[in-house]
Formats: structure tokens, C-alpha cells, sequence
């Protein structure tokens, strides 16, 4: 397999936890501009592929590569921040004690040293490409609240609009939709399918309606390791599939 | 004066081998009438020396008595009588023979003084005395005291001994004293090279002292072979020195999982910054103090029993102010721990000047009981009782606790309630009265460790004080949440300490170990035993 | 540019109004003090300046703390560490000026190595003759150790009541070793004796006068910067950190870095702090470095509200203004006090007298808003989502969490 | 209980009170002399100095029981330092100008003592201080009623040379600057005496230390060299319990390495069983079990006033009944409480101590005082077993340290100076180097 090409290549990644595999020879790719689902039931390891890719979690073997050439598992969280990937937690953190917007500032691609933050002002760019991604995140009117006064489906996308801020190059979204109503739930669909025209996006979520919305490609995972890929209904038509959604 | 002395022991020594030439009574008494009159220390050691010249085997009562500060005189007629006190009275006893006299006003008489050096020599003459005694065990004492305290004068005696003695063990002691004598006497050369040879076999540290003694003041050969003696003893005591250090260390180690054991519950298990953890020890040392006065009063009888008495009501009463305390303060700030620090800070500074309000700020008297004084000896290495029980209580204050939280339908609730409260609730657990409890069980071990921790320290209010710092950096090093890291980092800083005292010093000993816990820290942020998995942050 | 931004903010009134006051106090009381005669009702006694001039650098110390625990979250039991080394800082530049003054009349050593025997000056002592070798001493050596002691723990991803206790670990350490006479600090007794600063005699009122009114202005100085500080993007990234360490860090941000600068930061005015202190309570020695020091450096700050810059110096002035009257008039009683006051204020005031003045400032408004919006809202149509098209349904959100031992999850019980 | 509450709101409402005066005219003089005690309360120094609070309020209460001073009461100021010593000179400061106090008796701790120094210079009161301490320091307002090295360390050392033949030492000491001091002077006697280097071992130890295993460990490997050997132990306050513990569990007995000790009394032994102990020696200048009439009257007073019988009586306690007895000799004598006037009428006072003689204050402001050495008994009290035949002046410049040897101090008019420098003939110590 070729990583040209690729804006993520994970090739034969395991890691384990106190005797625990929590991932197993997992291989991935995502081809730039992609947008990818990952489904798996509980403790399939989809959550600690995201530590991986994030440098949260240094691989036990294995290759992750970032856009072809950049061997992930030699950076940390932040490096890999500023390459580009942006991450979204499954539980919804964003900084309660700041304003939207100031969230959004903090967000912002741009230097990331202690002097520039001291003496920063914005500019008027900057403020333009924050009106930009209120927009986006439908948060206009609530610019000036805190965050902690946000609701639930609010603050995922305000978290959503802190990756767009970091105009990164692959998002990775940690179950966006949990909580929300079905509106909330149909909104959060078309918003990601909005983000997916510029920048390559994965999916990791529960929700089948939600996925089945989003209508791309699903990878499914079991014990750390893919169990199927294809269509959502090539997977879930896939006997492997049905049993250990159903359980035995 | 060592010509006096062995003459009056040479003198001694002959009249007691004529078993039956009995002095007269009257001579005795005498001399030690004379205890009444002597003016000062020189006065009464002559006096003792006579008594020993008797060679009476009966003159050790009131040897020993005045060894023991019990010889008393009457102040109206000057009449000696061994008098122990008790109270406000004394109980008289004639000197010679022991019996009872009566009792009378402790105010009626005056000891006869006595200082070390005095009772150097009682210890010494009364070895001469018993020499030949019944009783083996007196016998071994004797010769302890004639091998650690050699006269050359005591030679002949220690040959007659060994050629009657028929226990063993004694006779190995008669002859480790023999060559330690004969090491003092102007025996032939030959003699002290056997005597050299005899004694490099022991190997403890007061033959390290006797050989180090002799080579200083002799010459030649003789001074190589005991310098060689020497330098086997020193090989084979570095070595024991390892062990012995080892066993500081597990000695001081459990000392800090007394101390610790009870936060890592109300800190570890909870999350409560527990900063009143060393009141709740020192509640339990003044529990103890409490009994003993008590007991001390009322039932003199059952103070072996004491601590035993102490440990369930020291449990209880650090129990229950940590009941109070969590119903009263902590129970509102769960999810705040750095609240609990301030609240609990609080409530630390109220109970200690409680304590020295109640009890006064003075130290108060907690005494061991006989089965924890003293110590033991296991080939060189030297145990003492408390902190072998000491050791032993800690852990299996451990393992109960273990058990508790393993085992126990309590136990799997306040797991089940520290991992996920909401949960726990709605599960039907009354997760306040687990808190409440738990935080009484913490509370209540520290008490109990108070109790353990009254044997070897002050009872003073500044007490928990002492421990705090310690138990905290110890549940840390551990790794919060875990009682194994408790129990692992309690023995392996004290070990690690015991092990960098000899070289640098106590003080320094101590900051080392104190850089070790950061730089560890740095290694392992969450302590020695901490939680792996994937990330539980959000 | 900091001061630039400093009066563009006009929220902050209430760090500008302390800052001028104390601004006011460094001028009126030492002219009170000097100028008028002791039978004068507005004269201000010696006691009151040496005491006042002492809270001020508690306070500062206080202030210190805040930045990193009340803004970063990062909860330091060793801040009386810092502290502690810029007195020892001043305190070896204090000795160093008694010369031949001292009772041995040793031009070069202090006394007490001359009656321990020490021939000649540790190489440590060196420099401390001259004010600006110790001036940037007092800022160096907390700042440095900060550095360096930070720079490893943040990197390390020490957190929580770990980070916690080892700063306390390190304020111990540093206890026992300044108590060791070997270390060449004075042991046990410290630094005392001192004649002069600057030239002037440290027991002359005016010095005194000025000693209060540097105590004083470095106090308003330093709330104006970190007011800066914490107003500045930096200082949102401060509390950022703070609520959210993660987050920040997956958007790109060093959170050890942020931490570290502040850290050091905050040393850096702690030295200071304690470089004000000795001078005026003319002594040094190493039970400044005692934990219990530090945690009551935690409570100050807790009392007056921690995350409010003004609330510390409040809580710093109050608990020690309280400590010093109930030593003097109960004696056998006043730690009941003292325990209680910190009970009731964990319990009654959990955000600190100045956050909860300001919650209570917000309910209030709110209730008024609320009452307004009520009578709007019965007249107009409920607000609507444009994105959505549903009425936005602002919801019952649980209070922030908080912050806790620097934002650290709570220890989890482990098998 | 009752009583504790009770006594707490009238506290409270006096205190409110003295608030309100402290508001109107601090320096408003009421017709009573004031008396200010300086001791903590709290803290980890109150075990030791609550005591010494009690018998000030006792003395004062005596005092005033026979009259007064100068036709007037005598009225004590108690405040809580709190172990802390920087507050030590806040409250010295508070005592002086706040309260108006015409003399404080207090601290304990060296650290204590030199904190609040400069503010009884600054403010020129009166500070009389109690403890034993390591001398090098004689300071005009400063008269010390304690012993100075001299009085105690050296006696005690003579003693166990010449009665016990000790020729090894260990000088083991909490590490802080009297027993550093001490055993300074110590080496440089012993030496003096030809004792060798490799025959004395010095250990320090942290305040508070509580685990000695090691240590007690080392000194019977020490002691095992074939020559008697004792300890000087100058091993402060609650670090005591557990040395004797250890000591007593692992062993060692008096007859064997006797310890002698300068920093324990009949109250630091309260805390402890003492069977195991006896023998062991301490050195001071008074033990509650001396025998004689004004002792007998001392420690009956005591434990009425306290109302405890099982209340013991120490050394400090007696330096400050010397000391009170002087002060108001003195101002007697001076007619007045003013400080200059005192301090100079202070000097040649001489008063009854408790051990059946008369104590006097020297130019150099330290005391005369007989040297007592004492074995532990089982019953926690000492018995005496042997004492210098006269009194010994306190030395405050040690003539075993190469510093200060040349030194003297001479409050009297034309020296006025408290490190004279005999070599040289001049104030101020020893010059250049």
C-alpha cells in the first residue's frame, strides 16, 4: 500500500493496557478529502485510535503516518495539532470560563508561544475568520456568552468550530451527536458534511441514522482491529457484523 | 585500688568456697548500717566493697536493692531498710533477710545515693557472688557481666565454675568470659593467643570491643592476632549491618504505613485532602494515654492489657469524630478537594489546641507494656519488641483493611461509590452513609495507628503534626487511590531512608529521599501503582 | 503596551481602584507616620507601619499564588519556598552590609560562622555585598528554581494533588536543608542582626516609611501586571488550561509551557515578596520554608476568593490582621478562631469573600434581568434559532465545575 | 467546660474592649505596671513555654498578693507568638508600644530570642530570658537567667570524666545553633583535655527527629571500642521521647554509655516511662527535687496555683522566678520601671534561688548559679548526685572558641559594652581578621 496520497496510513498498529489489546494489528487509510465513519460497539478501540493518531498514545508497533510523510508516533498532541489534525472529544470540552468567541480566538491557527499570547491583539482578519465560523456553527447570537452556559449540542459545535479555527487538515470527531435531539442531530450531519468539502474528516459515532445521513464510507471495528469496510450497507449486511452488534 | 579490689574478691572468693564458714550476721549488718553514714559516693562504694568481702552470697539483697535506689535509712534511728516506695508510703524490708518490716510514711527516710558508677560496681561484685549460683540463669548473668566487665582477679573463679558447670550455653559464656579476662591478666602469651582465637569465633560487638580494647594496648603478635580477630568480627558485622539496616528500614517503613494507612482511605479512596489525617493518630495516641491512667488508677493489674484495651476504643473515638467531621464539613464539599484541604486545615488547628486545652500542651506519659520493652537479639542483629510489634500490627491493619475492601459487601460499596457516585445511587446504595462511613473507617485506622504510634513517640498535641507530610508524600508515592502503593511506598522509602542515613546523615538522608519522590513523580506522574488505560479525560 | 492595555479595559475597575488605593496608603502613611507627632490622633504608631508593611508582602505573596492556582490551576502547597529564598536573597545582602558591626567584628564573615569556625566565605556568599548582585539574586533564585522545577513537572504531565504535593515535597526539602547549619545559611536561627539597606539604618522610622511604601507600590505594581497578565490572550490561555488542559493541548497549545511561564512568574513576585518581608520583620530563617506556611498561603487566597486578584490581597490582609488581634487577645484561644473562620468559609463562602460578593452581584442582576426579559418576553415571540428554526431553549446547565486541584480528574480508586 | 467558655466570652468582651481603647489613646496609662509574657502557646514550642506563661502569671500574682511594686499592681499581658518567629517580634513590638508593658519575660528558642532582639534595642524595654542558650551574646536590654555553656555543658562533662572515666564522647544534637555552639565548645575543651578527635563523634539531627534506630545504633557501635563512653546529648525537646525510647528498648543502659543531657527536664520526662532511664544524667541548675525550704514553698505554690498536683517544676521556670524576683528588686532599687534606670540598677542585684542560695546579676547580664548534675530516677525526677561547691558566674563569650575568647561584656557605666575585646582594647569585637 501506498502512503502517497493518503492524509492518514495506519499499518499494523497495536497498543495494550496492562496485558489488555486494546488496539490489534489495526490498518487504516483515509485518502485526502475523505470522510470517513468508524463504528464499533463498546471497548472496540475507537477512541484509543484517536489517542494514537493524536500522540496521546504511543503505539506498543506499527506505522501512522500523517499526510504521507510524517511518522505521527515520533510527535506529541501538540505538534500534531499544529500539522493539522484536529480532534474532537466524545464528551464535549470546551473552556466553560471563556466567551464563544473567546474560545474561538484561542483556537485560531497561529503562533503558539507564550510572548506573541502575552502582547496579542487581533487583527482584523482574525476577526473576520472568527464571524466566519460563528456562522458556520450557527453561534452568532451567543458570541458573548460563556460557554458553560452553552447546551449540550452547543457546545459540540462550538468544539467543532475550535478545529475549524485551527484550520487543520484531517478532523477527527469523537461522537458529535450524543445527546442531541433529532434536529440537533440532522443540523450536526449537515454541518460535517459542510467541513468534509474542504478537509478530510473522521467519524467515529454510535448513532447508525446519523451515519446512514452522513452517506460515506464505514469502517467497523471490533477488538482493535477492522472487522469491515464499505458501504454502511456493505457493513451492516456483513454476518461478522450483525453478531457482534447483537452479541453472542 | 584494683590491688584492693582483687584482694577483697580473692578474699571473698575463699570464704565463700568454704561454703560453710557462715559470717557472722552480726558483721554484716554492721556494714551495712553503715550505708546510713556515708557521706558520699567513695563512702558507699567502700561500704559495697566491704559487703562483697564478705563473700556471703546473701549480701546481694541489699546489693541489688541499693542498685535499685530501694535502700533507705530511717531518719530518726538511722536504721537501713530496703524500702520500696509506692504512693505517699513505703514498705520496709529488712536488708539481709528480706522480710517484711511493716510499712510506714515514705517521708520517714532518706535514700542511700547511688550513681553509675556505683552500680557499675554492685553489677560487678554481685557477678563474683553468683558465680556459684543454683539458678543457671543467674549464673549466665554472672558471666555475662565478668565478659563484658573482665577483672583478672575473677580467673580462678572462672575455672572452678567451668570445670562444674554442666549447661552448655553457660559454659560457653564462662569461657568467652575466661578468655576475655585472661585477655586483661598477665597470663602467658600462649593464653591470650587461645583466648584470641576463642573470642574471633563470637563475633558480636562487645567482643569487637574487648579485642579492640586489647590491641590498642598490646604489642608484637599478639596485637596482629587480635587486629585479624578484629577485622573477621568487622567483615561478619558489615554484613549483619546490611540486615539490621534492612530491618530499620521495614521498622520505619511500617511506622509510615501506620501512619499513611488511614489516608490512603480518606485521601486515596475518596479524594478528601485530608490535611486533619494527623489528628485523627494523635486522637488515638490520647485515647491510649486516657486508658493507661485509668488503668493505672484503677485497675494496676491489666496494664499488659492496655493497649489491647486501647486499640478498639481508639477505633471508635477516631471513628467517630471522623463521623462528625464528614456529617458536619466534608460531606459538603465532595468534588471540591481543594475545599476539604482548607475546611480540613481548620479543623486540624481546632482539634490540636483542643488536645492542649484538655490534656495541656505538655507531653503526656503513655508506658509500653513489658511485652513491648526491650529487645531481642537474632545472631547480631538487634530487634527491639515495639518495633517488631510494631511491624506486625501495621500489617495486618493492612490486611484487614484489604479484606474490608476486597471482601466485604461494605467494601464493594465504597468501590462502587468512589468509581461512579450516580451510579452507585441509583443502584440503591446509600452513598452518604457509605461516605460518612468510609471516612469513620479512615478515621478510625488512624486511630488505631495513634495507638501503635504512642509506643515509640511523643503523645504531645503536635503529634499528628509530625506525620502528616510524610503519610501524604507516602499515599502519593503510592499512588493515590491504591493500597498496595501505599503499603510498597511505605516500605520502600523506609528502607531507601535507613540505607541513605549511614552515609549521609539523618538530615540529609531525609531531603534525598525527598528529591527521590519529585524526580519519581517526574517518572511516573501518577505514583508507583497508577491506573493505565485509555484516556479518561475528556 | 501592557500598561496601554491596562486602561483600555474598563471592566476591571475594581483592580485599579486597589491599586490606586494602595498607591494612596504608600504615600499617606508614611507621611502620617513621619510628619505628625505621635500625640496626634491621624498619627500612625511604628507597630502599625512594621505590621501593615508586613501584610503587604503577604499579601503579594498571596497575589503570587493566585496567578497560578486561582488562573492555571495549578496548586502549589511550596510557595512559601519562593518566598522564603528572596528573603534569603535580602537577608544575605543585609548581612553582608553589617560588616565589622558585627559582635565579632569579622569585616567579611557573618557572625554566626565565625563562633561555627568557618574560616572563610562559602563561594555562595559572594556578590551579596552589592544591592544589584542580590536584587537580581531575589528575582533569580525562586524564578530559576521555578524554571527548573516546573519546567520538569509540566513536562512530565504532573497534575493534581501530585503536582501539589510534590511542591510541598520541595518546600520540605528546602526546609531541612536550610536548617542545616553545614548548608552556610545561619541554620536553625537564620539571618538577623541586620544594621542597614541601602545605607540607611533598617530600624530609622523613615526606613521604615520607605520600606512600607516599596511593599506597598510593588504590591500595586504587581496587581496591575497580572492584572495585564490574566486580561492578555495569554491569560486566557492561563485559565484555559486551567478548565481544560486537553483541549488546549489538542488545539495546539503547550500547556507546559503556559504553566512553566506562569510558575515562574509567579515565583518571580513571591521572591520579591519575601525580599520586602525580611527587611521589615528583620529576620530570615527556614521556617519560612515550613509546608504549614505554604498551605496557609492557600488559605489566605481561598478566603479572600482565589481567581479574583484583589480577593487574596483582601484575604491575605484579613486573616493575618485577624491572626495578629486574636494572638494578642486570646491567646489560649485564638487557633479555635482562626480553625473555625476557615471552616466557615469553605462552608459559607466556598468562592471566597470576593467571589461570592461577585455572585451575589451577578444573582442579583440576573434576577433583575430576569424579571425585565420576563416582561419583554411576554410581549414578544420567544428568540429562534436561525440555524434550526426551533426556539432556542436556554437550558438548566449545571454550575461550571470546579477547577478543583488544578483540573486534575479526581483521584479514581484503582483495584 | 463550662469554665473554658466562660472564661472565653469574658475574653472575648475584654477584648472588644481593648479594642476600643487601642482605637481611642494607645498610650494611655492606667495605675498598673505591666508585665508582658512572651511565651508560645501554640505551635510546636507550647509544650514547653506554656508552662513558663503559668509561673509568670503566678509570680505576678504573688507579687501583687504582697503588695505590689512601687505602691501600684502589677498586671501581666499574655500574647500567643505561636512558635512562630517572626511573630515573635511582632508581638515583642505589640507588648512594647501597645501595650506599655516596663518589661517582657519570654522566648525560648535561640531563633525567638535573636528575632526580637533589635525591636528591644529599638524600643529600649526589657526582655529577661529563661532558657539555657549557647551564649556569644550579651545585649544591654537583654538579661539572661538561663544557663550560659559554662554553667552547664562543661560541669557536666568534668563530671563524667572525672567520676565515671569516660574517654569517648558522643556529642549528638538537634541541628540547630545551641548545640552546634555547644559542641563547639565542648570539642575545643575535650581537646584541651587530650581527648582525641577520633574519640568524640558529633550527630545532628533533625528537630522533631522520631525514628533513632540508626542512630542509637551507631552509638553502641561506638561505644564498643573498648573505652567507656558516654553521650552528651544536647537532642532538643520532642525529639527527646523517642531517643530515650530507642535507647531504653535497644539496651543501652547508664551503667554501660550514661547520656547526659542539657535540654531535658523533670517536665520533658513526664512524657515518658522512665525505669529504663535511670541513671541516665542531666546537667542543670535546679531540679524540683532539691532540698530545701524556698523550693519546698516554690513547688507547693505551683501546684496550687495550677491546681494540679501532679505538676513538676523545671529549670526554666526557676531562672524566671530569679529573674522576676530581680526585676522587682531593681525597680525597687531604681524607684522607678524606666528602662535605663533598670537596666542599670539591675546589675549587682542578688536574690534568694531555689537551690538554698543567693543568685546575682552579673555586669555581663547573665546570673550566678550552682551546677547541678542529676541521674533520672524511675519517678521522673532527678536526683542531684553531685553539684559545684560554689556558684559559677555565666560566661557569655566562651573562652574555648578562638573568637570570642578575648571577649568580655561589662554593662556597668564607663564600658557600657557587651564584646569588649580585651586584646585589643576596644568595642566592638575582634576587629580585622
Amino acid at each position: 500500500m501506498s502512503k502517497s496520497g493518503t492524509i492518514l496510513y495506519l499499518d499494523g498498529v497495536s497498543v495494550s493496557f496492562d496485558g489488555f489489546r486494546a488496539i490489534n494489528n489495526l490498518s487504516l487509510v483515509l485518502d485526502r478529502g475523505e470522510m470517513r465513519a468508524i463504528i464499533g460497539p463498546n471497548g472496540a478501540g475507537k477512541t484509543t485510535m484517536m489517542d494514537i493518531i493524536t500522540g496521546k498514545t504511543r503505539p506498543d508497533a506499527g506505522e501512522v503516518y500523517f499526510d504521507g510523510t510524517i511518522d505521527l508516533t515520533k510527535h506529541d498532541e501538540a505538534d500534531i495539532a499544529m500539522m493539522g489534525i484536529g480532534r474532537k472529544f466524545q464528551k464535549p470540552t470546551v473552556f466553560e470560563s471563556h466567551t464563544v468567541e473567546d474560545n474561538l480566538v484561542l483556537a485560531l491557527a497561529g503562533p503558539r508561544s507564550i510572548f506573541p499570547a502575552l502582547f496579542h491583539r487581533r487583527s482584523k482578519a482574525e476577526s473576520e475568520h472568527i464571524d466566519e465560523i460563528l456562522a458556520t456553527i450557527r453561534l452568532e447570537a451567543r458570541r458573548n456568552d460563556l460557554a458553560a452556559n452553552l447546551s449540550h449540542g452547543q457546545k459540540q459545535w462550538l468544539e467543532i468550530g475550535m478545529l475549524l479555527a485551527q484550520d487543520p487538515k484531517l478532523l477527527l470527531v469523537d461522537e458529535p451527536v450524543a445527546g442531541m435531539t433529532d434536529a440537533e442531530t440532522e443540523e450536526t450531519a449537515r454541518l460535517l458534511k459542510d467541513i468534509a468539502k474542504t478537509h478530510s474528516v473522521v467519524v467515529v459515532e454510535h448513532d447508525m441514522h446519523f451515519v446512514r445521513e452522513l452517506g460515506v464510507k464505514v469502517t467497523c471495528l471490533h477488538e482493535g482491529a477492522v472487522l469491515s469496510e464499505g458501504t454502511l450497507d456493505h457493513v451492516s449486511a456483513d454476518d461478522r457484523v450483525i453478531e457482534v452488534y447483537l452479541g453472542r | 585500688m584494683t590491688v584492693l579490689r582483687v584482694l577483697f574478691v580473692l578474699v571473698g572468693l575463699a570464704l565463700s568456697g568454704a561454703a560453710s564458714a557462715q559470717v557472722d550476721d552480726e558483721a554484716i549488718r554492721a556494714t551495712i548500717a553503715r550505708f546510713a553514714d556515708s557521706k558520699n559516693f567513695r563512702e558507699t562504694e567502700e561500704i559495697v566493697r566491704d559487703l562483697a568481702a564478705t563473700g556471703d552470697v546473701r549480701v546481694e539483697r541489699p546489693l541489688s536493692a541499693l542498685s535499685d535506689g530501694n535502700l533507705s535509712f530511717r531518719k530518726s534511728d538511722r536504721q537501713v531498710f530496703i524500702a520500696p516506695e509506692r504512693g505517699q508510703t513505703a514498705t520496709l524490708f529488712d536488708p539481709l533477710t528480706g522480710e517484711a518490716a511493716g510499712e510506714a510514711p515514705k517521708g520517714d527516710f532518706t535514700k542511700v545515693k547511688v550513681n553509675n558508677s556505683l552500680r557499675r560496681t554492685i553489677r560487678d561484685v554481685i557477678s563474683g557472688l553468683t558465680l556459684a549460683s543454683p539458678d543457671p540463669v543467674v549464673r549466665l548473668a554472672a558471666a555475662r557481666t565478668m565478659f563484658i566487665a573482665p577483672d583478672a582477679a575473677n580467673l580462678e573463679a572462672l575455672d572452678a565454675a567451668i570445670a562444674a558447670e554442666t549447661v552448655t550455653s553457660v559454659k560457653i559464656s564462662l569461657e568467652a568470659a575466661r578468655a576475655s579476662t585472661i585477655l586483661v591478666s598477665d597470663a602467658p602469651d600462649a593464653a591470650k593467643f587461645d583466648a584470641i582465637a576463642l573470642l574471633g569465633q563470637r563475633g558480636d560487638r562487645e567482643t569487637l570491643s574487648l579485642l579492640t580494647g586489647f590491641a590498642a594496648r598490646s604489642q608484637g603478635d599478639l596485637q596482629a592476632a587480635a587486629q585479624r580477630a578484629i577485622d573477621t568480627i568487622g567483615k561478619s558485622l558489615a554484613l549483619w549491618d546490611i540486615g539490621q539496616n534492612i530491618w530499620y528500614g521495614i521498622s520505619l517503613g511500617s511506622v509510615l504505613l501506620l501512619a499513611a494507612i488511614g489516608l490512603a482511605i480518606t485521601f486515596g479512596v475518596m479524594g478528601v485532602i485530608n490535611m486533619a489525617h494527623g489528628e485523627m493518630v494523635m486522637i488515638g495516641a490520647y485515647t491510649t494515654f486516657v486508658v493507661q491512667s485509668v488503668i493505672r488508677s484503677s485497675f494496676p493489674g491489666l496494664f499488659d492489657w492496655s493497649l489491647t484495651i486501647a486499640l478498639p476504643l481508639a477505633f471508635l473515638v477516631a471513628g467517630a469524630v471522623g463521623l462528625a467531621l464528614e456529617r458536619g464539613v466534608i460531606r459538603f464539599l465532595y468534588g471540591r478537594p481543594l475545599e476539604t484541604l482548607l475546611a480540613t486545615w481548620g479543623v486540624s488547628l481546632i482539634l490540636q489546641q483542643a488536645v492542649r486545652t484538655i490534656f495541656g500542651p505538655t507531653n503526656q506519659e503513655v508506658g509500653n507494656p513489658s511485652w513491648m520493652s526491650g529487645g531481642f537479639q537474632i545472631g547480631q542483629l538487634a530487634l527491639t519488641w515495639n518495633r517488631l510489634w510494631i511491624v506486625v500490627f501495621a500489617l495486618a491493619v493492612f490486611g484487614l483493611l484489604l479484606y474490608i475492601f476486597k471482601r466485604t459487601a461494605w467494601g464493594l460499596q465504597m468501590r462502587a461509590v468512589t468509581a461512579n457516585r450516580r451510579m452507585a445511587s441509583s443502584m440503591g446504595i446509600r452513598t452518604p452513609w457509605v461516605d460518612a462511613f468510609t471516612f469513620a473507617l479512615g478515621s478510625g485506622i488512624a486511630g488505631i495507628a495513634g495507638v501503635a504510634l504512642s509506643q515509640i513517640d511523643n503523645v504531645s498535641p503536635n503529634l499528628g503534626q509530625g506525620y502528616i507530610i510524610d503519610s501524604f508524600m507516602v499515599v502519593v508515592f503510592g499512588g493515590v487511590g491504591n493500597l498496595w502503593g501505599t503499603l510498597v511506598g511505605a516500605f520502600s522509602l523506609g528502607i531507601v531512608n535507613k540505607f541513605l542515613e549511614p552515609y549521609a546523615g539523618a538530615v540529609l538522608g531525609k531531603i534525598l529521599v525527598l528529591v527521590l519522590i519529585i524526580l519519581f513523580i517526574q517518572k511516573r506522574p501518577r505514583g508507583l501503582f497508577a491506573l493505565k488505560g485509555r484516556s479518561v479525560e475528556a | 503596551m501592557i500598561t496601554q492595555r491596562l486602561f483600555t479595559g474598563g471592566s476591571n475597575r475594581r483592580v485599579l481602584v486597589t491599586a490606586l488605593v494602595l498607591a494612596a496608603v504608600a504615600v499617606l502613611v508614611p507621611v502620617l507616620h513621619l510628619a505628625l507627632p505621635p500625640s496626634s490622633p491621624f498619627h500612625v504608631p511604628a507597630y502599625m507601619v512594621a505590621l501593615v508593611g508586613k501584610y503587604l508582602t503577604y499579601a503579594l505573596l498571596a497575589l503570587a499564588l493566585d496567578l497560578v492556582w486561582g488562573y492555571c490551576g495549578i496548586l502549589s502547597l511550596g510557595h512559601g519556598a519562593f518566598f522564603a529564598l528572596g528573603g534569603y536573597a535580602m537577608g544575605m545582602y543585609l548581612m553582608r552590609q553589617i560588616g565589622d558591626r558585627g559582635v565579632y567584628g569579622n569585616p567579611i564573615l557573618p557572625d554566626f560562622m565565625v563562633f561555627l569556625n568557618w574560616k572563610e566565605l562559602p563561594w555562595f556568599w559572594y556578590g551579596f555585598d552589592q544591592f544589584w548582585f542580590a536584587a537580581i539574586m531575589i528575582v533569580l533564585a525562586p524564578g530559576a528554581l521555578a524554571f527548573v522545577f516546573g519546567w520538569f513537572a509540566f513536562r512530565s504531565r504532573v497534575t493534581g494533588v501530585y503536582l501539589s504535593i510534590i511542591t510541598q515535597a520541595l518546600t520540605y526539602a528546602l526546609l531541612l536543608a536550610f536548617f542545616r547549619n553545614d548548608m552556610g545559611f545561619g541554620g536553625n536561627n537564620g539571618l538577623t542582626d541586620f544594621k542597614d539597606i541601602l545605607g540607611f539604618n533598617v530600624q530609622a522610622p523613615e526606613t521604615r516609611a520607605g520600606l512600607f511604601a516599596a511593599s506597598a507600590l510593588a504590591l500595586a505594581l504587581a496587581l496591575l501586571i497580572t492584572s495585564a497578565i490574566t486580561r492578555s490572550k495569554y491569560g486566557m490561555l492561563m485559565v484555559a488550561v486551567r478548565d481544560a488542559e486537553s483541549r488546549t493541548r489538542f488545539i495546539g497549545w503547550r500547556p507546559e509551557n503556559i504553566k512553566v511561564f506562569a510558575f515562574t512568574i509567579s515565583a518571580v513576585m513571591a521572591g520579591i515578596a519575601g525580599a520586602l518581608y525580611v527587611p521589615q520583620v528583620g529576620i530570615i530563617n527556614p521556617g519560612e520554608f515550613a509546608p504549614a506556611n505554604s498551605i496557609e498561603v492557600v488559605v489566605w487566597t481561598a478566603v479572600g476568593g482565589r481567581g479574583t486578584l484583589v480577593g487574596p490581597i483582601i484575604g491575605a490582609l484579613l486573616v493575618n490582621g485577624g491572626k495578629s488581634w486574636f494572638t494578642g487577645i486570646l491567646p489560649e484561644y485564638w487557633l479555635f478562631a482562626l480553625g473555625g473562620l476557615f471552616i466557615a468559609v469553605t462552608l459559607f463562602l466556598p468562592k471566597g469573600i470576593i467571589g461570592t460578593w461577585d455572585s451575589w452581584r451577578a444573582s442579583r442582576r440576573d434576577a433583575a434581568e430576569r424579571a425585565r426579559t420576563k416582561a419583554e418576553e411576554d410581549a414578544a415571540p420567544p428568540p429562534v434559532d436561525p440555524a434550526t428554526g426551533r426556539p432556542v431553549r436556554v437550558e438548566e446547565t449545571p454550575r461550571a465545575p470546579s477547577p478543583g486541584l488544578s483540573g486534575g480528574p479526581a483521584p479514581q480508586p484503582a483495584e | 467546660m463550662r469554665g473554658m467558655i466562660a472564661t472565653l466570652a469574658k475574653r472575648v468582651s475584654g477584648a472588644a474592649l481593648a479594642g476600643l481603647m487601642m482605637a481611642g489613646a494607645a498610650t494611655a496609662q492606667e495605675d498598673t505596671i505591666k508585665v508582658g509574657i512572651l511565651h508560645s502557646l501554640s505551635g510546636t514550642m507550647a509544650i514547653s513555654e506554656t508552662t513558663l506563661k503559668d509561673v509568670m502569671l503566678m509570680l505576678v500574682e504573688q507579687q501583687n498578693a504582697k503588695g505590689g511594686l512601687l505602691g501600684k499592681k502589677l498586671e501581666a499581658v499574655v500574647v500567643d507568638p505561636a512558635s512562630d518567629w517572626p511573630l515573635f517580634a511582632e508581638k515583642a513590638r505589640e507588648l512594647i508600644s501597645v501595650n506599655g508593658v516596663s518589661a517582657v519575660f519570654g522566648c525560648w528558642t535561640s531563633v525567638s530570642r535573636k528575632s526580637v532582639l533589635p525591636v528591644f534595642e529599638e524600643l529600649n524595654s526589657i526582655l529577661f530570658y529563661p532558657v539555657q542558650y549557647e551564649g556569644e551574646e550579651s545585649q544591654r536590654n537583654v538579661f539572661y537567667t538561663g544557663a550560659a555553656p559554662n554553667q552547664q555543658a562543661i560541669p557536666a562533662v568534668d563530671y563524667l570524666m572525672n567520676e565515671e572515666g569516660v574517654e569517648r564522647w558522643v556529642l549528638a544534637g538537634t541541628d540547630y545553633v545551641y548545640p552546634r555552639t555547644t559542641n563547639k565548645i565542648l570539642e575545643a575543651y575535650l581537646e584541651s583535655k587530650g581527648v582525641a578527635a577520633e574519640d568524640i563523634m558529633i550527630n545532628y539531627t533533625p528537630f522533631g527527629h522520631s525514628d533513632w534506630q540508626t542512630i542509637v545504633s551507631d552509638i553502641k557501635t561506638f561505644g564498643s571500642a573498648g573505652k567507656k563512653t558516654a553521650v552528651v546529648s544536647t537532642i532538643n525537646g520532642d525529639a527527646n521521647v523517642p531517643f530515650y525510647k530507642e535507647l531504653g528498648n535497644q539496651g543501652v543502659k547508664a551503667e554501660d554509655i550514661p547520656v547526659v543531657a542539657f535540654s531535658v527536664g523533670e517536665e520533658e520526662l513526664a512524657g515518658l516511662d522512665t525505669a529504663p532511664l535511670v541513671g541516665h544524667l542531666t546537667a542543670w541548675n535546679y531540679f524540683q527535687s532539691v532540698d530545701t525550704p524556698e523550693n519546698a514553698e516554690f513547688i507547693a505554690a505551683w501546684k496550687e496555683f495550677t491546681k494540679n498536683p501532679d505538676r513538676v517544676t523545671n529549670d526554666p521556670m526557676e531562672a524566671h522566678y530569679i529573674g522576676f524576683n530581680m526585676w522587682v528588686k531593681a525597680v525597687e532599687k531604681a524607684g522607678t520601671t524606666d528602662s535605663d534606670a533598670v537596666i542599670d540598677a539591675m546589675i549587682g542585684v542578688s536574690v534568694p534561688n531555689l537551690t538554698g542560695g543567693y543568685s546575682a546579676m552579673m555586669p555581663n547580664h547573665h546570673i550566678t548559679k550552682p551546677v547541678l548534675i542529676g541521674e533520672i530516677q524511675a519517678d521522673g525526677q532527678m536526683e542531684t548526685v553531685w553539684e559545684t561547691t560554689g556558684l559559677v558566674v555565666g560566661d557569655e563569650w566562651s573562652d574555648y572558641l578562638p573568637d570570642s575568647k578575648d571577649l568580655i561584656a561589662d554593662w556597668r557605666a564607663p564600658m557600657s559594652c557587651g564584646n569588649f575585646n580585651v586584646a585589643t582594647g576596644k568595642c566592638g569585637g575582634k576587629g580585622v581578621n
